[in-house]
């Protein structure tokens, strides 16, 4: 058994340091109690580091508890993945401390039990592990939205992700026990093998989608999309971040390890359903964003958009199309973080969101002006940034599926639509910091070191994905090989 | 050989170009520079005609497998008489010019474009091939635009410019598919090869390649109906008005027809050719009588003779054209030069109504501007009476119907010079300038004597004796033209036509209306035709199209928007609703 | 020496040094800029120069970038784009001159500037797809950004919004054909070079090509703005800085073109067969239409870029008439319209500086008033409208050959008249309206070119007319590549072609 | 009569079907609540029936899971309708669209 708990060391680690948190924040004052979040955001890079240990990374391929825990370099890159979210959305978190106006520690330690959720999602073997952790996750959201209980946004948003969350839960428990019944197993393991002869089962189909269903709704795909813009405009920015980073990532993983590598065959026969899907996302996310004012509702809906580029990469089903999500991920992970922490910084003093608080960024602060515009850059998916690169092997990877297919070039033409129209708004963002008049606020932005670090690692990040993509491809082809893909 | 081949071409170059990069600095040395230049190509021609042969010499400018367009330059018989035109007629024009111009502020500037002018016709001269000619044949009317429209701060003299070239621009639109139809069907553009290509059994190109060829003729020559430009183009310095509209460019026209003439022989643009050769002679010859401005009616002189010139073209004998073209060339430039002095003189007064009395004040024009007319006339001995003989008796044995356009227009010319010739100098002086007229300096004379002295022996190399019924003709003609125009304006204050034959001189006046009707065609179709296009442009594609695409974007998304209630139940009936439709889509 | 490597990078490195210098160093900005492209002028002059025609690639920089895609740092020159690159190196450096009219955050302004100048002259050099198209990317965010900022006029906003959304459009257009080309061949590389021997031996499946042409033709087309995709241009220039517009509708607006006969004819040649007789049809209107347009216009900047985009429909022309004569001529006219836009760009930015309006019915006489920039003017006008001894002519010359041998007769027809007609007619007003006449009111006080603009427009005419009086400097290296284009487009293209010539001579 | 597998279905089914209608039709936060442990419900009666069917235990140990992860659910979400009640003074749910479009 000690065999197999050093699979979980990681996560392991994590939860103590939840723990930790949570059982130092009752010796701690009130002044060092805020530097607890770097505190926490060092030791996670710590454990970040440790993911890279030969002993750790020896395990590759190993599978534990009797094969419901399964760690590949699928899983590897996703726990890594996780690991810099959290750590960004610490660091982030102090930042906000002031906004939550009481239970720091709580706040961080439950984005530590989030994230070990996360970490335990991208090692999920079997539907039961699938669905706890799952739900670790989710049911820490629920929190972690309502965080500022005295705002009513915050608490509003709460109760829709709350209820909309479980609905989605319920749909996926209900997949889960139709699949168990058909294939016999919670395991992907049999399921993989027994889902060839399944095909016909209604009860089987019926099971799985329910299953896409309840993960549609992780990473906010249509028609599961409708809670998003709300929760993310409600919820306190660190969550939001971590919400659209590393819950969509979460939902993500499991997409990818279920269709790409579960029931390859089931895939290929909903191909047609994926794309609708992927391109009626695109095209809401994107059409929704154009008259949106509000930032952090703004970056909601691209999220939508931005969620079916990704799915795209399930379309193509091919380890092509797998690397792409992983690097479009990395990429977005970084451009988020720094949009996010930006909005936060400069809307700070503000009531809401509005981008009219932009105005005037680049004499306030340059560095955030040109940080938060190479994001918008970024994702609007233009060279030499992350974000066009990751795009381009996206479409690369569904044009490789099959060019001159009419269905396929209707999705291309829907992505490429949607990026042009996406253009237009984050260009609003630009124009908005650059050359727009009348600035409400006109005072320096003071910003914390820590932050701009991470701003800076963002920055570094966007243009070493864009403009040297070799050895990061390398990385999420490797991570991109797992059982089944290699169709 | 070949050098000086190269020089005649490249000195009037070399001149605009030193000219125009010394940023027009002092006068006296663009002027020397200019006039030496041309000069130098007359002499190098000279030479070339001593020399005697023919010549070829080209580079390759662009080179295609099918395709091979040289700079080269032919000097045969054609192109040797013409170049003596040029650059001879071109050096007296240049020294004239430095009198007539000597006070103009942008002397310099004048003279780098003319040296242009001089380099550009001589290309056209010496091509060898269509390319080439066609090159010479714009930049012959880009020099014209800029030499008509050299006081640009004139308004009319600007939009005649403008108009100048737009007209010619029809034209060349014309020759350019004409060329690309020759080359087509035969398979080269070199003149040389076209007709070795045809020397074969193989008949003419078709008729339309050869009538759109000519359609550059059409405009460089100002034949009927692209005609128009040249009157107004009078508004340029009268030597340009001598040099370009009167002895060279617009002689290019009937120069580039006799040069191509193997081509169109035996096509039916043969007949247009005549017929429009024609009716511009006769039509030019009709407004001439009518008009009142000394250099306008010397333009529709012009354009009279040109029509001779091109109606023996397409009668099939270039000969007569280009003894025509080489005689009026010189008769033509001593008449306008004669103007040219006589405006001077009279502080551009130009209205020969406001003129008379001035033999006894500038004899040396008098007397050499009385030769240009008698030349022009046709009379015996001169010039101009051997080579429209020829013209004259080519229409005779071919077309008779032509010949008596053709004489009938002998009288006409007759009846309008004598008109102008008594108005303008004999008489009385009808106003102040008139009356303080002084003779032109020498710089201004001597040109005139030496070109009076072309405008008497010209016709002699060439000479033939006359057919009878011709002689007798045209000689009627003459004495008839001369006797009623004599009885009319001997004396006269005013012009007494217009009040006997009320509309037809009006007609005239007015020459025939045709700016009127182009104006009206432009104005109707090009301009509603551009009204359209921009009018669709504006709110078609910039307006329904893009803007309609983008307002449409815009409002779907502010429709799909509205699924985002706000309401909880109505999120929970979204996602029930999604669930069923993947369900029907993925089950059914 | 790797001249290209050495031109793209310094104006990028320039770009960097600008940023290290204080945005109140004014001099020393504009030191850095003109210097980096008077440098990189003089590096193309020589890579010019040195350049053997038939010499196959040249100047070779190759660098492997990503392994797994087959993604290379390929910079090279053949007989087509070595033309190019001086042109777009004459361009900048001209542009550079003519940017001292920005003063408002000036820093930033050469920056892109410099981002700019890099772009163009990588995209061009690029010879692996994937380069290609990211150098253009990367020259058109500072274009976008450079009108938004310092853009006049009341429809800056719009305009910057419109050009924008356009460029990015036709640029995802035709990235998707290029990633169907790399797809399809099966070659595992992006360079060109590769992919051309990929598809000599194994062509890429005929339904494949249906698509792939007409998307990177629309692509492009779009970027050349191409009929009915081409109100963004006037729109844009109308509101660009000088610089800007020099530098696009000079140089970068090409970068489709090039495309078109650099990928898209080579690699779908049979998608071509299809698509290019629809594309002589657009080249016309191009040509007819945007001319009438052009002559409906009041203001300068408005008549220049229509002017620009009916000169579009020459090279369209050319590329549809798919024969060596007609693709040289097309490359021929790219580079003489290159020179021509920037300087007809420059003297109206040089004219807006004077009274803040273009308007041509309050102008007049400023061929009297500002003799060296009139004279420039009315040159770049008259070269406008085709007049020999300028490169134009000699390209528009060998495409109506080229049509007319290609059997686009009724086209070639319509075509001649629109260029010399009524391309002349709005050129001429445009002269009688600015340069000739009394003087407008309004430009009493205008001053004539400095000595540096000056340079700049010397320098564009110059080019010109060498250009203009031996293309053959030019065509010879364009003839001997886009050979090898045609053939492998029209493979049995020497029988038919030679037997064309057989009949016509019979 | 023996019940088959397809009546244990259709006893889920149908509690599955009533909680979603739950969720969209009532008003009250804490009856919307309930209906969703209706729905979460339906899956564990679908598990154990599937269990039973097809003989192994993995469907019974996730009911475990499910009925654990649903206590957490609930308590997590009780708290959050507390709180919004003492804010609000309402458990309505149409109230709460403070923030849409």
């Amino acid at each position: 058994m000690g065999g197999q708990l050093q699979f979980i060391q990681l996560e392991v680690m994590v939860v103590a340091l939840g723990l930790f948190v949570l059982l130092a924040d009752l010796f701690l004052s009130e002044s060092t109690r805020r530097s607890l979040g770097y505190i926490a955001a060092g030791a996670l890079g710590l454990v970040f580091l440790l993911s890279f240990r030969g002993g750790y990374t020896d395990l590759a391929d190993g599978e534990a508890f009797g094969g419901i825990y399964r760690l590949d370099g699928l899983a590897l890159f996703f726990k890594r993945f996780f690991l810099l979210t959290a750590i960004f959305v610490l660091v982030f978190s102090v930042d906000f401390a002031s906004r939550l106006r009481s239970g720091v520690s709580e706040y961080l330690a439950f984005i530590l039990f989030a994230l070990s959720g996360m970490m335990f999602v991208s090692s999920a073997n079997d539907f039961s592990l699938l669905f706890v952790s799952i739900e670790l996750i989710t049911v820490t959201f629920y929190i972690l939205v309502s965080f500022q209980r005295h705002r009513m946004h915050s608490l509003e948003a709460g109760v829709k992700y709350l209820i909309l969350g479980a609905v989605s839960s319920a749909f996926l428990v209900y997949g889960i026990a139709l699949v168990f019944g058909e294939a016999g197993s919670l395991k992907f393991d049999v399921i993989r093998d027994a889902h060839a002869g399944l095909l016909g089962s209604n009860v089987f189909l019926f099971g799985m989608l329910f299953v896409f269903a309840g993960l549609a709704f992780k990473i906010a795909a249509f028609p599961f999309q409708v809670w998003a813009p709300d929760v993310y405009q409600g919820a306190p920015t660190p969550t939001t971040t971590f919400l659209a980073v590393g819950s969509k990532a979460a939902g993500f993983v499991l997409l990818i390890r279920l269709f790409g590598s579960v029931v390859p065959e089931l895939t290929e026969q909903w191909t047609g359903m994926l794309m609708v899907v992927a391109a009626l996302t695109i095209l809401y996310g994107n059409l929704c964003a154009l008259p949106q004012r509000n930032l952090k509702r703004l970056l909601a809906y691209s999220g939508i958009a931005n969620a079916g580029y990704l799915l795209m990469g399930i379309v193509a089903q091919s380890g092509d199309g797998t690397a792409a999500i992983l690097y479009y991920l990395a990429g977005y992970l970084f451009t988020l973080v720094a949009a996010f922490m930006i909005i936060n910084l400069v809307t700070r003093d503000g009531e809401d969101e509005d981008i009219s608080y932009l105005a005037g960024l680049n004499k306030r602060s340059p560095f955030l002006a040109f940080t938060l515009a190479l994001a918008a850059v970024s994702l609007a998916g233009i060279p030499p940034l992350a974000g066009f690169f990751g795009k381009f092997l996206l479409v690369k990877s569904v044009a490789a599926k099959a060019f001159g297919d009419a269905g396929y070039f209707a999705l291309l033409a829907v992505a490429v639509f949607g990026v042009v129209v996406s253009i237009y708004y984050y260009f609003g963002i630009i124009r908005a910091i650059y050359w727009s008049k009348n600035a409400p606020v006109e005072t320096p932005v003071t910003i914390a070191w820590p932050t701009r670090i991470v701003l800076g690692l963002c920055v570094a990040a966007i243009l070493y994905l864009g403009l040297l993509p070799n050895k990061p491809i390398n990385w999420a082809n490797a991570a991109a090989k797992i059982e089944a893909v290699a169709r | 050989m070949n050098i000086a081949a190269w020089l005649i071409l490249l000195l009037p170059l070399f001149s605009a170009v030193v000219i125009g990069l010394g940023a027009f600095r002092s006068r006296k040395v663009s002027a020397a520079i200019s006039v030496g230049a041309v000069v130098g190509s007359f002499l190098l021609t000279l030479l070339l005609i001593r020399a005697g042969g023919e010549l070829r010499t080209s580079v390759t400018w662009l080179e295609f497998e099918g395709l091979q367009i040289d700079i080269g330059l032919q000097i045969d018989t054609l192109s040797k008489l013409m170049l003596c035109v040029v650059t001879g007629i071109g050096g007296l024009i240049h020294i004239f010019s430095l009198g007539y111009m000597k006070e103009d502020m942008d002397f310099s500037r004048y003279f780098a474009f003319l040296s242009l002018f001089v380099f550009s016709m001589i290309g056209i001269v010496l091509a060898d091939n269509f390319v080439m000619m066609f090159i010479f044949w714009e930049l012959v009317g880009i020099s014209s635009y800029l030499l008509i429209g050299f006081w640009f701060d004139k308004s009319s003299a600007a939009d005649a410019a403008k108009k100048a070239f737009l007209t010619n621009r029809v034209g060349d639109f014309g020759f350019l598919i004409g060329i690309l139809m020759v080359w087509a069907a035969l398979g080269s553009v070199g003149f040389a090869d076209l007709s070795n290509a045809l020397s074969g059994e193989t008949a003419a190109v078709t008729g339309l390649a050869g009538f759109l060829i000519f359609c550059g003729a059409m405009g460089k020559s100002a034949q009927f109906p692209l005609h128009v430009w040249l009157p107004d183009a009078m508004e340029g310095p009268t030597p340009v008005s001598a040099l370009i509209h009167a002895a060279t460019m617009v002689a290019a026209g009937v120069y580039m027809l006799c040069r191509v003439f193997f081509l169109i022989d035996g096509t039916w643009a043969m007949e247009a050719i005549a017929w429009i050769g024609g009716l511009t002679s006769l039509m030019a010859a009709l407004m001439a009588v009518q008009q009142d401005d000394i250099k306008r009616i010397l333009a529709y002189s012009t354009l009279s003779q040109l029509g001779y010139m091109v109606m023996a073209v397409g009668l099939g004998s270039p000969d007569a054209a280009m003894f025509h073209l080489s005689t009026h060339a010189s008769f033509k430039a001593l008449l306008f030069l004669g103007a040219g002095s006589v405006i001077v003189a009279l502080h551009h007064e130009q209205d020969i109504w406001k003129m008379g009395g001035l033999r006894d004040r500038m004899p040396r024009t008098y007397w050499t501007f009385f030769i240009g007319t008698m030349a022009l006339c046709g009379v015996p001995l001169f010039s101009g009476f051997f080579s429209k003989e020829a013209i004259i008796d080519v229409a005779l044995q071919s077309n008779l119907l032509l010949f008596l356009v053709a004489v009938f227009v002998a009288l006409l010319t007759t009846f309008y010079m004598t008109r102008l010739f008594i108005v303008a100098f004999m008489g009385e002086p009808r106003s102040a300038q008139a009356k303080r007229a002084k003779e032109s300096p020498a710089l201004m004379t001597v040109p005139l004597l030496v070109l009076a002295v072309p405008s008497v022996l010209a016709g002699y190399y060439n000479a033939h004796a006359p057919n009878p019924l011709v002689l007798c003709a045209s000689l009627v003609m003459l004495v008839f033209g001369m006797l009623v125009a004599n009885t009319v304006y001997s004396g006269a204050k005013a012009d007494p036509l217009p009040a006997r034959f009320v509309w037809l001189a009006k007609a005239m006046r007015g020459r025939f209306w045709f700016d009127e009707m182009y104006q009206w065609l432009i104005d109707r179709v090009q301009e509603n035709l551009a009204k359209l296009a921009e009018a669709i442009d504006r709110r078609v594609i910039a307006g329904l199209m893009v803007r309609g695409t983008h307002g449409t974007t815009e409002l779907a998304g502010r429709v799909l928007r509205l699924t985002q209630t706000g309401n909880l139940k109505a999120y929970a009936f979204w996602f029930a609703i999604g669930m069923a439709a993947l369900l029907v889509f993925t089950l059914s | 020496m790797d001249w290209l490597l050495i031109i793209v990078l310094l104006p990028l490195l320039a770009a960097a040094a600008v940023g290290f210098v204080p945005g109140s160093q004014l001099r020393t900005i504009r030191g850095i800029t003109l210097g980096a492209s008077g440098l990189a002028l003089l590096g193309a002059l020589i890579a010019f120069c040195s350049f053997k025609v038939g010499g196959g690639l040249q100047f070779e920089t190759k660098w492997t970038w990503v392994e797994s895609l087959g993604l290379h740092f390929h910079l090279a020159a053949d007989g087509i784009n070595i033309g190019i690159i001086l042109m777009g190196a004459i361009v900048a450096f001209a542009a550079a001159c003519c940017a001292d009219d920005i003063t408002h955050r000036m820093k930033e302004f050469h920056i892109l500037l410099n981002l700019m100048i890099g772009g163009i002259l990588g995209a061009f050099a690029s010879m692996d797809l994937f380069f290609f198209y990211f150098f253009h990317e990367l020259a058109l965010v500072p274009t976008f950004i450079m009108i938004g900022v310092w853009g006049r006029g009341a429809n800056r906003n719009y305009a910057t919004y419109k050009i924008t959304l356009y460029l990015s459009l036709g640029a995802l257009l035709a990235l998707i054909g290029l990633i169907g080309v790399y797809v399809q061949t099966g070659a595992e590389s992006f360079s060109i070079p590769d992919l051309i021997a990929k598809v000599r031996e194994t062509p890429i499946d005929e339904a494949a090509q249906q698509w792939i042409f007409p998307l990177l033709m629309f692509g492009f087309g779009i970027l050349v703005s191409l009929w009915p995709f081409h109100t963004w241009a006037p729109l844009g220039y109308g509101a660009a800085p000088t610089a800007t517009a020099m530098l696009h509708a000079g140089v970068l607006k090409k970068f489709g073109l090039y495309g078109l006969i650099r990928v898209a004819i080579p690699m779908a040649p049979a998608g071509a067969q299809n698509w290019l007789g629809v594309l002589a049809w657009l080249a016309l209107a191009n040509l007819l239409y945007c001319g009438l347009v052009a002559v409906r216009q009041k203001d300068l900047n408005q008549l220049i870029g229509n002017s620009s985009v009916a000169h579009m429909g020459f090279i369209f022309l050319g590329i549809a008439s798919l024969n060596v004569i007609g693709l040289t001529g097309a490359v021929l006219v790219m580079i003489a319209h290159g020179l021509l836009a920037a300087l007809a760009f420059g003297l109206s930015g040089h004219l807006y500086r004077q009274t803040g309006s273009l308007d041509m019915s309050r102008m007049g006489g400023l061929l009297r008033q500002m003799p060296l920039a009139g004279t420039a003017l009315l040159m770049a006008l008259l070269a406008g409208c085709g007049l020999p001894g300028f490169a134009n002519f000699a390209g528009e010359v060998t495409i109506f050959f080229a049509a007319w041998l290609a059997g686009l007769k009724t086209i070639t027809v319509i075509a001649a008249w629109s260029a010399l007609v009524i391309g002349g007619l709005y050129m001429m007003r445009a002269i009688r309206n600015i340069l000739h006449g009394p003087r407008g009111d309004d430009w009493a006080k205008a001053s004539d070119v400095n000595p540096l603009i000056a340079t700049a427009l010397g320098l564009l005419l110059a080019a010109l007319m060498v250009f203009g009086f031996a293309p053959g400097l030019l065509t010879k290296g364009i003839e001997s590549e886009v050979t090898k284009i045609v053939r492998l487009a029209k493979p049995a293209a020497d029988a038919s072609e030679a037997q064309a010539t057989e009949v016509a001579v019979r | 009569m023996e019940p088959l597998l397809n009546h244990y279905l259709l006893v889920s089914g149908a509690l599955f079907a009533i909680g979603l209608l739950g969720v969209i039709v009532r008003r009250n936060l804490l009856i919307i609540y309930m209906s969703l442990e209706l729905m979460l419900n339906a899956a564990n009666v679908a598990l154990v029936a599937m269990s039973r069917f097809n003989g192994n235990l993995d469907g019974q140990v996730m009911v475990f899971f499910i009925i654990t992860v649903a206590a957490a659910e609930v308590s997590v979400g009780l708290a959050l309708i507390v709180a919004l009640y003492r804010k609000r003074q309402t458990a309505d749910v149409e109230d709460l669209a403070t923030m849409k479009l």
